[in-house]
């Protein structure tokens, strides 16, 4: 087991390498005006005479290869470069940003596992009835939904009308807190970190406001995990141990809830695993929509201004984040299926 | 058609929802093929741009003139109706130019396997590990404004899908014995590849396609949000959404006060969506070996 | 119904995020809005008006009739203000300010905002510009790529370069500080009173002590246009303003201020200042409907949305800006905009628009009134020519051209010798994604132009802000529509920007455009700069408008309004169309 | 049947590997074949057998290079095609050709009977286009189909008429040597005597040479004139029929006939059974493969018994031959 | 059926299950079938793959694929008409009075529990153990099915035993609440030879020692010789013949039977050609009216058409075939 981590491990660097060639040959194409866009960032900033001055300041105009090259230099300085849209450092502006995303992916998939595992094995149940119809219209729906339409339909419903789930990450007061030298951070997650320093008030508050994209993205994702369930929970209930199980003589509901789900949720995990790592790369929409400033709506604005930096950087944390998390889905694949055994 | 395939339509019929996905199909499909009669456009313009018909961006709820309302300036009837046809060929360009190319990558690192396997695959990681949107950004922002632009980077960033898959199949198709057979009678490998392998690993492809052909859309409406994607007034669902997107909370007092702008688009959009999961579903419980009895 | 929360914290909701903090750096209204509180200036404007100043750190605003502005307009003396103590504790001292500006001078960031006042005091559009005019030598000339002299023998000359124009420039004589002008400036007192950015005070020593130009004439080129990262200054301030700075939180997009409790004058009423960047409508009008923000930027466009909000009021102004489409009369061969580049039909040649027939159908095809009426929803104004209302020059008696297609056919019909009527014409016109009235404006001109005659074909494309830049830059636009907000309320501030054959917007217009400026218009605009007589220079800028105006220079759209949305509970709000951001923090309260 | 050796195979191995679970790494090898020798001569019929996984299937798809040999040798029709290119090969399948275990997997699904036959000629370029057809017609009638099944597809099918079809498809080429591998196994008991018929038909007819591969010993009695067989990769008794009905030596033998049930009641053998189960492939016992299971197993744990020839064109790997022998009360009259 | 009734463990008499596919077509898969089992008896159910053996012994249990319905007859065990139970009451009868062993120890067992807790699952079931307790017969079970070291393979997963270990442990479960009733679905067909010998000779064992009946399963004449006493062959849904194991192999009289046993290969001697029933098995969504072995039969006549009724022919052996008389004419004269 531990060489093969090892050996997945190895490919890691060759890997990332492969991504930012691919990465930083896509942005050679650009013009070294196109590129300069991360340094004017709007039409105010076109005021000056001595804009021009900033590609040969900057280097935009170099050989690819050069430019290339002076990154990886630098990168194996530890230095990912500045981040013009972080404003930061490349490394600290993911650094700050990704616990937000971390937490949203964790809370949100929870109900998403937990509702496409359990509407997708009733769904099966009923297969082709009325009730599997009407669960895999449901669930396509809100698959189908752009994220963004419910995420604002949440938005008006849940916070406009009802007051519950405001945008962004904590009250003010609730900043004031979490921002004050007494409070500690540990995980860099809001709720962890209230719950680690016992402000149960500031954990209610981060919760309150992780409400809102936690329903958009389980509504919009859980579909997924619902139609995998139901097939893999077809297949099961066709096979041999089901029946074995019934005519040990035990209830239909321990032989669907112990003997056959145990068995579905086999490919569900790995699902389950890759929702996570998507959830950590995708959740663009939904964090602009309640301002919830991660690291997907980081890498898009990061991508549309063309800042290289970020985006290299970007794209090499999240290769790492995504390799890592193909790696851990693999690794617990043989944790929950005893038949797969690393040797 | 063979007995079998006969049973295959028959099987497909007596199933309710694969029944519904398909009537909502062939509406759609009629829909964009007669879209020049059902929503005629003004001579002589590019009948995939919608026409202004207001200078003011102020929603217009549905009238006899506008059935659908009008959403940033633009009539949504024309939009969703000419909007099917981007659907459509999003949809089936982006499928169709993926789909060959993860072909011919997963057959060939999947028959021949060993280092070219190990290498193709690793190509594959590589394309993997960027991030779809960003990279879709990325590459979109590169080529520039238009729907074309937006094609090809969505078939650069997901051709693996089904190069993984086919690969797979073929992996295993690649162990039956008619293979087997074949190559005893001194069959040369491309003609197993073409005539014994594709033709039995395809399917699970097909299926998935099919799936994709109705994601798409929705990827692209994504593409939107952010700005990329098809030129303003392009007859496109995500589009007309987005013009929904900065009325949706509807004025004070009356929430629901814009909802054409979000109904019509968002319902053509979803039944599309559904329409080609519930035939993919159908097809899956058909062809999928697995759920075989 | 929403109540009033944090009753001394006020809650801006933005869409920008700063830029960065160091004053002579910042360039944007984002990073200005933050500066202008928490950096102060010499003098500054009163209230809401842009013509009457105020002293600030000065104790009196120069004129001529206090003395305080001799040898015709070249000489400024500016006494300063005594007991005023920095953020830090330090004391106030004159040599702080000589230090404030010859740093950004020395500093002049490229795409930065110092060009002003080096245009202002040495008449150069920039330091490089200035040091290679007066060494005979250019900037690359005489350094490495990495920064490092090439040779020892500039370091001589750069530091007497420094020793004989800068230093003098500016000078400290006890207890006032003194600016030497090579020529007169009209708007000199005006670029030193936008109340933020360029002409901010730091405190010297703790400038130097942070890695800020250390004061000496050895070495100040190692202090010229750093990285935006690089300057010390980039996230803290050290300033004397009302609020002090207290975290930019970048993850967020946030950035709060808190009162300065030993602020010198007038102390806030506000303890805290919160503005936060928030990208998406909804969302803004949400927290704001929530009572979560006591006011929030909104694009005209949501008019309606707003103006029947209960709680929420909208208040309406203008700032000193426009909206215009110039033209390019020379377009770069490369333009993929072009259709072929042939007058074929199927294109437009590349001189297309040097014809002042094609210019002036376009200006006569412009619904100027309905755009005005409908797109901006009443909210701004129709202006004659680049000047906005409200700055010296501006006459709406002049004449303009009306919204008339059947002028527009004529002057088409005479256009390239009849060859565009008969021929038709293709042409992209090109705008960046995010501004809606801009979209609107060129699809207006193209359904109009479009229903004169079928052969005329204009497509409008958006398209994301690198690449809109990069054909900008590359001159392949065939027309531009643009946008100035002024960054001093002086006519020289758009005349010179739109008309010079060296303006921003001039280079843009192509070489027979610069032609046609040299002879028509440079000269016009030098001479009405150096004019300090202001009815004399309104009578030179209304001769270059009706030059404009001929001419069919380019088309105004319009000099927009804006809307201020807010909740009931905010008073003494007010806007003064110079200052950056919407928010007068240091007298703005909130009372249910 | 004339004497000439047609097919000779020299310690021939084909080795696996284990990929474990979904990591593909490789664990172990599967010793399927393990040194392997022996000869077939022209004409004849030589039986394979032995208890499922001990490496029949891969020894004949390893003699046809349907698999590539790990290492030795084989020699067929006095050319050794072990080390031919793929290129080279193609001609030589023409001679030697296969008949496939399981009627269900080695048709392809999606093609018509008709082309699935005339593949191979079409291959090796026999005949023209329209003899083709004919000969496709010829064959299906011949394994006693229809010739209008042409145009039907696999499925259309039962597994005894599949099994004919690819036997048909085997034959088309006319060769020399044809590899049976399991080809009734899969089927029911009221088709299986047909097919076996049909073989033993287009045997006389044709003079093909087999190598039947079953562990059903009694149809390889029905059918062989020798057999071989083999436990775990290795072979441990080769002999005539007869010998090996009636006098077997090896204990494993022994056990195997012993362990058939005979359909009649009347029949009574001492059964010999054994105990434990078929030791792994990919940690095979030491010394002698079948010791652990073996009842009669002394010294054979160390050493390594190997095939030596007891009497003319008897082998046995056993260090104690013949101690363990068939008994049955009444089952030997009616032989 | 000459045998007094409560002699009888279980009769089965005329059960009928029917499938239904997609296309709505009835399957009917099994269609009147009746044979009772004694106590302590094994019977053999043989005929060919898809004839329904298998439906048969899942209609006893009611664990008849959602397709299928039990459409007709009575399942009568211990003078209970099981049919008519409710399914509460089903369930305490499955595993507990009935136990199944199927045909692919590899798939019937599930693959994410060990075999330990697998079996403790249906000993605690029925009989209300504690878990110790349970877990101390489950060891005892492994142990009595032959498998070394017992304590160690309960924590073991399936995928780690061997086939024939499998096989010991499903029967070792299926045993583990001591059964009246077995029913073993071709416990052998998957296994070698030489293990499949092994296995039989376990079952006969347990079979002894713990007095139960037993439905034992299989195509393969051979293991219906050497394990039963009584045969049933079934063909195409129907049961055909029914005889004590000697009469079946010495006098069989329907066309069938005889072809079947003289179509096997035989191990005992050698056969120049192999007698072989023409023709194919019938395709279950349509058989032929009648007879079902018409078409195959050489002795078909035009009274086929009828479904005969089973005939008695003496000694407890009955034969579903309107010329049975005609067969053991035709047999006596083949035999002379
Ligand atoms: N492609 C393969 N990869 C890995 N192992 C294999 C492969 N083919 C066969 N084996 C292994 O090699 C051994 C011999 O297999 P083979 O199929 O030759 O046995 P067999 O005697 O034909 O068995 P059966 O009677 O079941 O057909 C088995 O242990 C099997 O698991
Ligand atoms: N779940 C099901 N759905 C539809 N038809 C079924 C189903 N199960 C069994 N059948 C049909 O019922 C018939 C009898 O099947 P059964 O499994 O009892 O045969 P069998 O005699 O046990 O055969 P084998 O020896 O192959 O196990 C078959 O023709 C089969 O097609
Ligand atoms: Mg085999
Ligand atoms: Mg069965």
């Amino acid at each position: 087991m531990v060489f093969y981590i090892l050996r997945r491990l190895l490919f890691l660097p060759l890997a990332l390498f492969g991504v930012s060639l691919l990465v930083f040959t896509m942005i050679g194409f650009l013009s070294p005006y196109q590129r300069l866009a991360t340094f004017i960032n709007s039409p105010e900033r076109l005021k000056s005479d001595n804009v021009d001055k900033l590609i040969s300041f900057y280097g935009l105009d170099d050989p690819i290869f050069i430019q290339y090259f002076r990154w990886m230099k630098n990168v194996f300085q530890g230095n990912l470069g500045w981040s013009y849209v972080g404003k930061a450092p490349v490394l600290e502006s993911i650094l700050i940003r990704f616990p937000y995303t971390l937490e949203l992916a964790i809370f949100s998939v929870i109900p998403i596992i937990f509702l496409g595992v359990s509407f997708g094995v009733l769904s099966a149940l009923h297969h082709n009835k009325f009730l599997d119809h009407i669960l895999r219209i449901f669930a396509v729906v809100g698959w189908s939904f752009p994220d963004f339409v419910f995420g604002l339909i949440v938005l008006m419903v849940f916070y406009s009308t009802l007051g519950w789930f405001p945008p962004g990450n904590l009250s003010i007061w609730a900043e004031e807190i979490v921002k004050s030298p007494a409070f500690r951070h540990i995980t860099g997650m809001l709720t962890f970190d209230s719950l680690l320093n016992g402000r149960l008030d500031v954990f209610w508050d981060a919760l309150r406001h992780l409400l809102g994209p936690v329903l958009t993205l389980t509504y919009v994702e859980f579909a997924f995990i619902l139609r995998i369930t139901r097939s893999s929970m077809l297949e099961v209930l066709r096979r041999d141990y089901v029946r074995t199980a019934r005519a040990k003589g035990l209830e239909e509901k321990a032989v669907i809830h112990k003997h056959a789900r145990r068995n579905a949720l086999v490919p569900v995990a790995t699902v389950s695993g890759q929702t996570i790592v998507g959830l950590l790369a995708g959740t663009v929409i939904v964090e602009t929509i309640f301002n919830r400033t991660g690291i997907g709506s980081f890498m898009a604005i990061a991508a549309q201004q063309l800042d290289y930096a970020s985006i290299m950087g970007g794209t090499l944390f999240f290769g790492l984040i995504l390799i890592l998390g193909n790696l851990c889905v693999d690794l617990s694949y043989a944790f929950i299926d005893p038949r797969v055994r690393l040797d | 058609m063979n007995r079998g395939s006969k049973r295959w339509f028959k099987k497909f019929f007596s199933n309710f929802s694969a029944v519904l996905g398909f009537v909502l199909l062939l509406f759609f499909l009629g829909v964009a093929l007669f879209a020049p009669y059902i929503a005629p456009p003004k001579p002589g313009r590019d009948a995939y741009m919608m026409p202004i018909v207001t200078w003011s961006s102020d929603p217009i709820p549905p009238s006899r003139e506008h059935p659908f309302g009008v959403a940033g300036k633009r009539d949504i009837f024309y939009g969703v109706v000419w909007g099917t046809r981007t659907a459509f060929r999003i949809g089936i360009i982006v499928t169709i130019s993926s789909t060959l190319i993860g072909l011919v990558i997963g057959s060939i690192a999947g028959y021949f396997g060993h280092l070219v396997d190990e290498l193709l695959m690793r190509v594959t990681d590589i394309f993997m590990a960027v991030p779809f949107l960003v990279a879709a950004l990325v590459l979109a922002t590169i080529l520039g404004a238009g729907l074309d632009k937006v094609i090809i980077a969505l078939i650069v960033f997901s051709w693996m899908y089904p190069a993984r898959l086919i690969r797979g199949n073929i992996l295993q198709v690649k162990e039956e014995q008619f293979v087997m057979a074949a190559k005893a009678l001194g069959v040369s490998d491309l003609v197993v590849i073409l005539r014994h392998v594709l033709p039995n690993s395809i399917f699970p492809v097909l299926i998935q396609a099919s799936m994709r052909m109705g994601s798409l859309v929705i990827t692209a409406a994504a593409l939107s949000f952010l700005g990329l994607g098809a030129p303003q007034g392009y007859a496109d669902w995500g589009a007309l959404l987005n013009y929904a997107r900065n009325w949706m909370l509807g004025s004070q007092g009356q929430a629901l006060q814009y909802w054409f702008m979000t109904v019509f688009p968002g319902l053509a959009m979803v039944l599309f969506v559904l329409a080609w999961n519930l035939v993919g579903d159908a097809l899956r419980d058909i062809f999928d070996p697995r759920l075989r009895v | 119904f929403a109540e009033m929360k944090n009753p001394d914290t006020y809650i801006y909701l933005t869409i920008s995020e700063p830029d960065t903090l160091d004053p002579h750096f910042a360039y944007d209204t984002a990073s200005g809005e933050i500066i202008n509180f928490v950096y102060e200036n010499l003098i500054a404007y009163r209230d809401e008006s842009v013509t009457e100043l105020v002293p600030r750190l000065s104790e009196a605003v120069p004129s001529a009739d206090n003395g305080l502005i001799k040898d015709d307009g070249k000489t400024y003396v500016f006494p300063i203000r005594k007991g005023v103590k920095f953020h830090n504790g330090r004391d106030l001292t004159p040599e702080d300010v000589e230090y404030s500006f010859e740093r950004g001078i020395l500093f002049d960031p490229y795409a930065g905002p110092m060009w002003m006042l080096i245009e202002a005091i040495f008449n150069y559009g920039s330091l490089e510009d200035f040091v290679a005019d007066k060494l005979g030598m250019s900037w690359e000339e005489m350094f490495n790529e990495d920064g490092s002299l090439k040779s020892e023998e500039y370091a001589e000359k750069l530091v007497s370069f420094y020793r004989q124009y800068i230093d003098p420039a500016i000078e400290v004589e006890e207890d006032d500080v003194v600016f030497h002008l090579v020529r007169p400036f009209a708007p000199f007192l005006s670029i030193l009173a936008q109340n933020s950015n360029w002409s901010a005070i730091l405190d010297k020593e703790t400038s130097i002590e942070m890695g800020l130009w250390d004061g000496k004439a050895e070495n100040w080129w190692k202090y010229h246009s750093l990285k935006k990262e690089e300057s010390p200054l980039y996230q803290q301030t050290i300033g004397t303003g009302p609020f002090k700075f207290l975290e930019w939180d970048r993850a967020q997009q946030k950035v709060t201020l808190v009162r300065n409790e030993e602020y010198w004058g007038e102390k806030p009423k506000l303890a805290k200042v919160i503005i936060w960047g928030i990208d998406e409508w909804s969302t803004r009008r949400a927290m704001l409907e929530a009572g979560d923000a006591d006011q929030i930027y909104a694009p005209l466009q949501y008019y309606d949305q707003v103006k029947t909000l209960p709680g929420v009021k909208v208040e309406e102004g203008a700032r000193i800006t426009i909206t215009a489409m110039h033209f390019n009369w020379t377009v770069n061969k490369e333009s993929k905009y072009i259709g072929s580049g042939q007058p074929d039909g199927e294109g437009i040649p590349l001189d297309f628009f040097s014809d002042v027939h094609v210019r002036k159908a376009f200006s006569y095809a412009f619904d100027y009134d309905t755009f005005i009426a409908e797109v901006l929803k009443g909210h701004g104004i129709r202006i004659p020519s680049v000047i906005p209302r409200g700055l010296l020059g501006y006459n709406e008696n002049l004449p303009m051209y009306p919204f008339d297609l059947e002028k527009a056919k004529e002057e088409f019909q005479k256009a390239w010798n009849g060859e565009v009527w008969e021929k038709g014409f293709k042409l992209t016109l090109l705008y960046n994604t995010g501004n809606e009235a801009r979209q609107t404006a060129c699809e207006m001109l193209k359904e109009n132009i479009e229903s004169l005659n079928p052969k005329f074909k204009i497509e409008v494309q958006g398209v994301q802000w690198p690449n809109y830049l990069d054909a900008y830059k590359q001159g392949q636009l065939p027309a531009f529509v643009i946008g100035w907000l002024a960054d001093y309320p002086d006519p020289h501030n758009f005349i010179f920007t739109y008309y010079h054959s060296d303006g921003v917007y001039g280079g843009p217009q192509g070489k027979l455009y610069a032609d046609f400026a040299q002879t028509h218009f440079n000269a016009l605009i030098e001479q009405a700069i150096a004019e300090t007589d202001p009815e004399k220079r309104a009578a030179l800028y209304e001769e270059i408008q009706k030059i404009a105006y001929e001419n069919a220079v380019g088309i105004t759209f319009y000099q927009p309004g804006e809307i201020f949305v807010m909740r009931d509970w905010v008073k003494g709000w007010y806007l003064n169309p110079m200052r950056p951001g919407e928010v007068n923090y240091d007298s703005i309260w909130k009372e249910e | 049947m004339s004497n000439s050796v047609i097919l000779k195979v020299e310690h021939l191995k084909k080795y696996f590997p284990i990929k474990a679970g979904v990591f593909r790494k490789i664990v172990g090898w599967v010793k399927a074949v393990d040194d392997v020798s022996f000869e077939v001569l022209e004409g004849e019929t030589l039986g394979i057998v032995g208890e499922s996984g001990c490496g029949k299937s891969t020894l004949g798809m390893t003699i046809l290079r349907l698999y590539e040999p790990t290492a030795g040798r084989v020699v067929f029709a006095g050319k050794e095609i072990s080390r031919l290119s793929s290129s080279a090969l193609r001609p030589i399948r023409k001679d030697m050709q296969m008949i496939f275990q399981d009627p269900f997997g080695s048709l392809n699904p999606r093609m018509r009977i008709g082309s699935i036959i005339e593949e191979g000629m079409s291959v090796h370029g026999l005949y023209s286009s329209t003899e083709r057809k004919e000969k496709v017609r010829e064959l299906l009638e011949k394994v006693g189909l229809s010739a209008d099944y042409v145009n039907r597809y696999p499925h259309e099918f039962s597994g005894g008429q599949r099994q004919r079809i690819g036997i048909a498809r085997a034959m088309a080429l006319s060769p020399r040597l044809i590899i049976a591998d399991e080809a009734v196994s899969s089927l029911d008991v009221s088709i299986r005597s047909q097919i076996l018929n049909l073989m033993k038909e287009l045997k006389r007819e044709y003079s093909f040479t087999y190598l039947f591969i079953s562990h059903d010993l009694a149809v390889v009695r029905q059918i062989c004139d020798r057999v071989l067989v083999m436990y775990l990769g290795r072979i441990v008794e080769i002999a005539d029929k007869k010998v090996i009905f009636s006098r077997p030596l090896h204990p494993y033998t022994v056990a195997l006939i012993s362990a058939v049930p005979v359909p009649d009641p009347d029949y009574v053998v001492d059964r010999v059974i054994l105990h434990g189960d078929v030791p792994s492939p990919i940690h095979p016992p030491s010394g002698c493969y079948f010791a652990p299971r073996c009842p009669v197993a002394e010294r054979c744990r160390k050493d390594e018994p190997p095939l030596v020839e007891v009497e003319n064109g008897h082998w046995v790997a056993c260090h104690l031959p013949g101690s363990l022998s068939l008994k049955r009360e009444n089952g030997d009259k009616k032989c | 059926m000459t045998q007094p009734q409560h002699e009888n463990m279980l009769e089965v008499k005329d059960i009928k299950v029917y499938f239904y596919d997609d296309e709505g077509r009835e399957l009917k898969a099994v269609d009147g079938v009746s044979f009772s089992v004694r106590r302590g008896e094994t019977i053999a159910l043989v005929g060919e793959s898809g004839c329904g053996k298998s439906v048969t012994s899942m209609a006893l249990l009611q664990l008849v694929d959602s397709r299928g319905k039990i459409v007709g007859g009575k399942v009568i065990f211990e003078g209970q008409d099981l049919l008519l139970l409710p399914e509460a009451k089903m369930r305490t009868v499955r595993g507990k009075d009935i136990a199944v062993i199927f045909q692919e120890p590899a798939s019937a067992l599930n693959p994410v529990y060990t075999i330990g807790e697998q079996i403790i699952e249906a000993i605690i079931l029925h009989q209300k153990l504690s878990f110790r307790q349970a877990r101390e017969v489950a060891r005892e079970m492994l142990r009595l099915v032959g498998i070394p070291e017992p304590e160690k393979r309960l924590n073991e997963y399936p995928h780690e035993l061997s086939g024939g270990m499998k096989q010991r442990a499903m029967i070792a479960m299926a045993l583990s609440c001591r059964p009246k009733l077995l029913i073993a679905d071709e416990p052998t067909t998957s296994l070698d030879v030489t293990i499949q010998a092994q296995i039989l000779e376990l079952i006969r064992e347990l079979q002894k020692k713990l007095g139960m009946s037993v439905i034992l399963i299989t195509h393969d004449l051979g293991i219906v010789a050497d394990m039963s006493q009584r045969v049933v062959v079934m063909y195409a849904g129907k049961v055909v013949e029914e005889a004590d194991r000697t009469e079946i192999f010495k006098n069989p009289l329907h066309p069938y039977t005889i072809g079947l046993l003289r179509s096997i290969p035989r191990l005992d001697r050698e056969q120049t050609k192999l007698e072989t029933i023409p023709g194919v098995v019938p395709d279950p969504s349509s058989f032929p009216v009648g007879c079902r072995f018409r078409g195959r039969c050489l002795y078909e006549s035009p009274t086929c058409c009828e479904v005969p009724p089973p005939t008695l022919v003496g000694n407890n052996h009955l034969v579903n075939c309107h010329h049975w008389q005609e067969v053991r004419q035709g047999k006596e004269t083949a035999r002379f």
